[in-house]
């Protein structure tokens, strides 16, 4: 697989032509909204988390960007639906999930993502060894995590 | 029949034109954001630092007399390439640095109010924009802009309708770093002129591939930047014709360019040094004049066009592969070997990133120029820009890398990756 | 004891070191004008140039990504030096750069309005004066000084009594570039402070030769060059903490310190960006980084005490030189290398060109500071300043040509010409 | 002689500890004050000439600087004094006199001064190949150049 395959992988394709969580849904009682931008490539991603209790209960999103940044938000999506179920994932599980995915995607390859934990979000590791590519995989993270503070 | 051009005599000077990039060689199309230096360039600001360095203007000892008259050559040598005297020539850190001292001296000056107009393009890189917002909201002036048409030309009938009684100043490209078209100066200085108005023009992307005479242009006041005509950063100039200049006050003070100061108040020198506060880049001014004497040792003539060349087939070759959309896409217009364009289906950021795999280096994003990228609905958009050590087979293999990347993506006819 | 320091292989990095002047080995004494530049700086200056040189923080292509990352690896590394985060780390085109962006800052934010006053010293550089004054037109705001004593020490009686409910803003050098003297930082911090005036410090004479931790110092804001610091030209630092970073407006705007732009406005980054427009520095950056780099390879407590040993012996020798005044003649100070003084009945100019007869390169004019030469009641003065490749020997064959001078121009007990 | 010497010949600071015209004349009725100075220095003068019909009569000046920039002054009255005699030179010739003056400061040393014309000013010769110190010798002449103009 050559660097760039690494970098695209099929999944992150699909991911960015089907995108997981794409729409606003409408915001319930305990919602926070978040916009997001990088100023650099012009990436921008809207974010409202809806959180009930100690649980994150959905993450919905618009945005437009590059495949990276629009399949990491799907995928981040992707994720919380899947290893949160009905109920939600807690929110402190899902701060801990977004402090290891900066800490990798910051290693420049050196701590892949694991498959187990981040599911789809685990193709993303190829990232980490494109420095200017990790702010738009980290977008729609940041802003989650930044939703979450306000929420 | 265009003259022949040793293109591979121009590379050679060049030593990171050497660099592989993943196994290819380095194809860099990214001159309009920053040129490579020759090593001409290079070496002069190094000899320079291990022969004669010391504080200009000051001080009797021999480094000092040295410094002053290889930085003062510097600047004849710099005004002479844009047909200039040296007392027009001020240095500045760049064209930022050249457009914010224009705006902001006027500004000091007090030479704009409520009531008054400004008029820039739609086509402005932020550098001749946003100063001039500024300038607008501090004293009430407004701002009003040429709208650009479909083909990337000014609405010249709008420009004409714009520019009247009110307008106090008229800034615009030379040639816009998104689009590469020339743009009407002549015709934009009488419509200034008609009005009383003063011209600034941004000269950043037409200085390093266009012959430049500033004072025969008709505009008032230029600006370019070090880094874009194959010189140092840190550097640039501002150019004036000596009334302008003299008319302006200091945007920037302290030392070197005062007569007589107290501690309540200073007298100022006249132009170029008036506006040149603080110790100067001088190693960059030496090797800014080595630059722009590295290109004069070209045949000039020849180099425009074979850059004309590289132009056409650069332009000629988007215009033919599937999915492509050109900003600017006219051929009424003279241009640079400057194209910026979309790929249907595809963000700018991953055929910016597909393109590196295969060693060729374009810029994406928005240019420093949002609202033009709104003009055309888009908020990014990919831009390749040549140099004079471009070669035709780099354009063949840039426009080889953009016919893949539809298929790369699994967009458009080719349908999923190939 | 002081610590062994081998200077001869601080000189060896030095190139430029080995120049000879009329026969005579150069004996640089005009640091304080500006550095020389070791062979680490220009070696990392162009291999940037050569390998890595492309626009920073834009486009995907490997270039830009490792050039990105160098420019930023800069800024953390210059902020080190001055104990900061880079967050907190501005690039400017010098220190006259970066006292501009604060005092023209302060100005388009309307901080300071009639009746305000900003406190400066009698001891400034040009660069630290004059854009206060102009601040102070501009707003109707008073500028005041702390005067200077006769031994050249800042009057601090005057100081607590001109620092007051009005004082918005106190501005001062940390060493004086005319006098040596090391400035009483806490003490004006803590009378600035009481009555919540921002403090400005001019850190220009101070980076080169003292450790600075300029969070711990107590200032507000600080500024430093490039070219003094054994750095590039056109390149400096502004310092802030971060609140009075926030609370500051760009000076100047343009590309790369916005997130939004439409043709009428433009939203801003946080800072550091929000201060650098347009294209920066970068290879200089690159550079100033090595600098500093270059410097903490050495045991700076013993270069510290090598220095501090040559300022002793500069002084004192100079003293015991009949017909030499000094300027700031104090025991009681700190002091960094660096003395101005006068040969009383040979104007400055003289001087200097007679001890470019024998290699010895000093400064002579006014330096930028002409109240403070006033203050002393002449117009101009001879600089000598030592840097880290100074030697002992150097100083005396400095000191060996002063005590010919008054012998040569046939003044003084030695009446007619030796 | 070294270079050195060559630059302060015995007779320029002869001329900078004796200054010819130094001390300004009361103006006449139509003279002119000029006031220069060099920035970079500091060294600055103040020259009065006064002229009658086509001739220069006097030339007094009042200043500070270094030896080059004060005996040049003093070198310029005495040539005036020397070759124009009671009723003045011409001021024609003044004219050409310091255009040939800055043709040969400006030489690099190419030009020299010659003794016949400019007498002991011939010995500021020196000074052209040190161009730190052009503007020095100059300063008093660019004054009367400029109060040529205005009387
Ligand atoms: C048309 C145009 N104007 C202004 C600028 C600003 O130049 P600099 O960033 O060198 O100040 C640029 C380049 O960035 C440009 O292309
Ligand atoms: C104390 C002091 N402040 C400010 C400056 C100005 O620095 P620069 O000319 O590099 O902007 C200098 C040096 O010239 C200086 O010595």
């Amino acid at each position: 697989m050559s660097g760039l395959e690494s970098l695209y992988q099929e999944l992150i394709l699909d991911h960015a032509k089907n995108r997981r969580g794409f729409g606003l849904a409408e915001p319930g009682a305990h919602s926070a909204t978040v916009h997001q931008r990088n100023p650099i490539c012009g990436d921008e991603i809207t974010l409202r988390v809806d959180v009930e209790g100690d649980r994150v209960a959905s993450v919905t999103w618009e945005g437009a960007g590059c495949s990276i940044s629009q399949s990491s938000a799907s995928m981040l999506v992707a994720l919380l639906q899947e290893d949160g179920g009905d109920e939600g994932m807690p929110t402190a599980d899902v701060q801990v999930l977004i402090e290891r995915f900066r800490e990798s995607l910051r290693s420049r390859g050196k701590i892949p993502l694991d498959e187990e934990t981040f599911a789809d979000a685990a193709a993303l590791s190829g990232v980490s060894k494109y420095t200017a590519r990790v702010k738009c995989a980290m977008l729609a993270w940041v802003a989650l995590e930044e939703g979450l503070r306000q929420a | 029949m265009t003259p022949a051009f040793d293109v591979d005599a121009v590379r050679a000077d060049f030593p990171i034109l050497e660099t592989e990039v993943d196994g290819h060689p380095l194809v860099y199309l990214d001159s309009g954001a920053t040129s490579q230096k020759p090593r001409a360039v290079l070496d002069a600001e190094r000899d320079f630092l291990e022969r004669a360095n010391s504080a200009v203007h000051r001080g009797a000892h021999t480094l000092a007399a040295e410094a002053t008259e290889l930085f003062e050559d510097a600047r004849i040598t710099v005004a002479d390439f844009v047909g200039a005297e040296p007392e027009q020539l001020v240095w500045t850190s760049g064209a930022t640095g050249g457009l914010n001292l224009v705006a902001g001296s006027l500004g000091y000056a007090g030479r704009l109010r409520e009531g008054d107009e400004i008029v820039v393009t739609e086509a402005e890189h932020h550098a001749n924009l946003i100063p001039w917002q500024e300038l607008a909201r501090r004293t009430g002036a407004r701002l009003r802009h040429i709208p650009v048409l479909d083909d990337g030309m000014l609405d010249m009938h709008a420009a004409a309708d714009l520019i009247g009684e009110r307008t106090k100043v008229v800034a615009f490209p030379h040639v816009s770093n998104v689009l590469g078209i020339v743009n009407p100066v002549a015709k934009l200085v009488t419509l200034a002129r008609a009005v009383g108005a003063l011209t600034v023009l941004d000269a950043c992307q037409s200085a390093p591939h266009l012959a430049l005479d500033l004072p025969a242009s008709g505009v008032d006041l230029a600006v370019f930047s070090g880094h874009k005509v194959y010189g140092p950063y840190g550097i640039g100039a501002l150019w004036g014709r000596d009334e302008v200049l003299e008319s302006l006050p200091p945007f920037t003070t302290g030392g070197s360019m005062i007569t007589t100061v107290t501690l309540d108040e200073a007298e100022y020198l006249p132009p170029p040094q008036r506006f040149e506060a603080g110790t100067q880049p001088v190693s960059q001014a030496v090797a800014l004049a080595a630059a722009v004497r590295w290109l004069g040792e070209h045949d000039l003539a020849a180099a425009h066009a074979h850059e004309a060349a590289l132009e056409k087939r650069m332009r000629e070759g988007l215009r033919s592969i599937d999915g492509i959309r050109l900003l600017g896409d006219t051929d009424a217009a003279e241009r640079v070997a400057l194209q910026a364009f979309v790929v249907e289906g595809v963000h700018a950021h991953d055929v910016g990133q597909f393109l590196d795999s295969r060693g060729v280096a374009v810029r994406v994003g928005h240019h420093c120029a949002q609202p033009l990228h709104r003009r055309f609905g888009v908020t990014a958009s990919v831009r390749a820009s040549a140099a004079i050590h471009t070669t035709e087979a780099e354009i063949d293999t840039f426009l080889d890398a953009v016919s893949g990347v539809r298929g790369f993506f699994g967009v458009g006819a080719a349908g999923a990756r190939a």
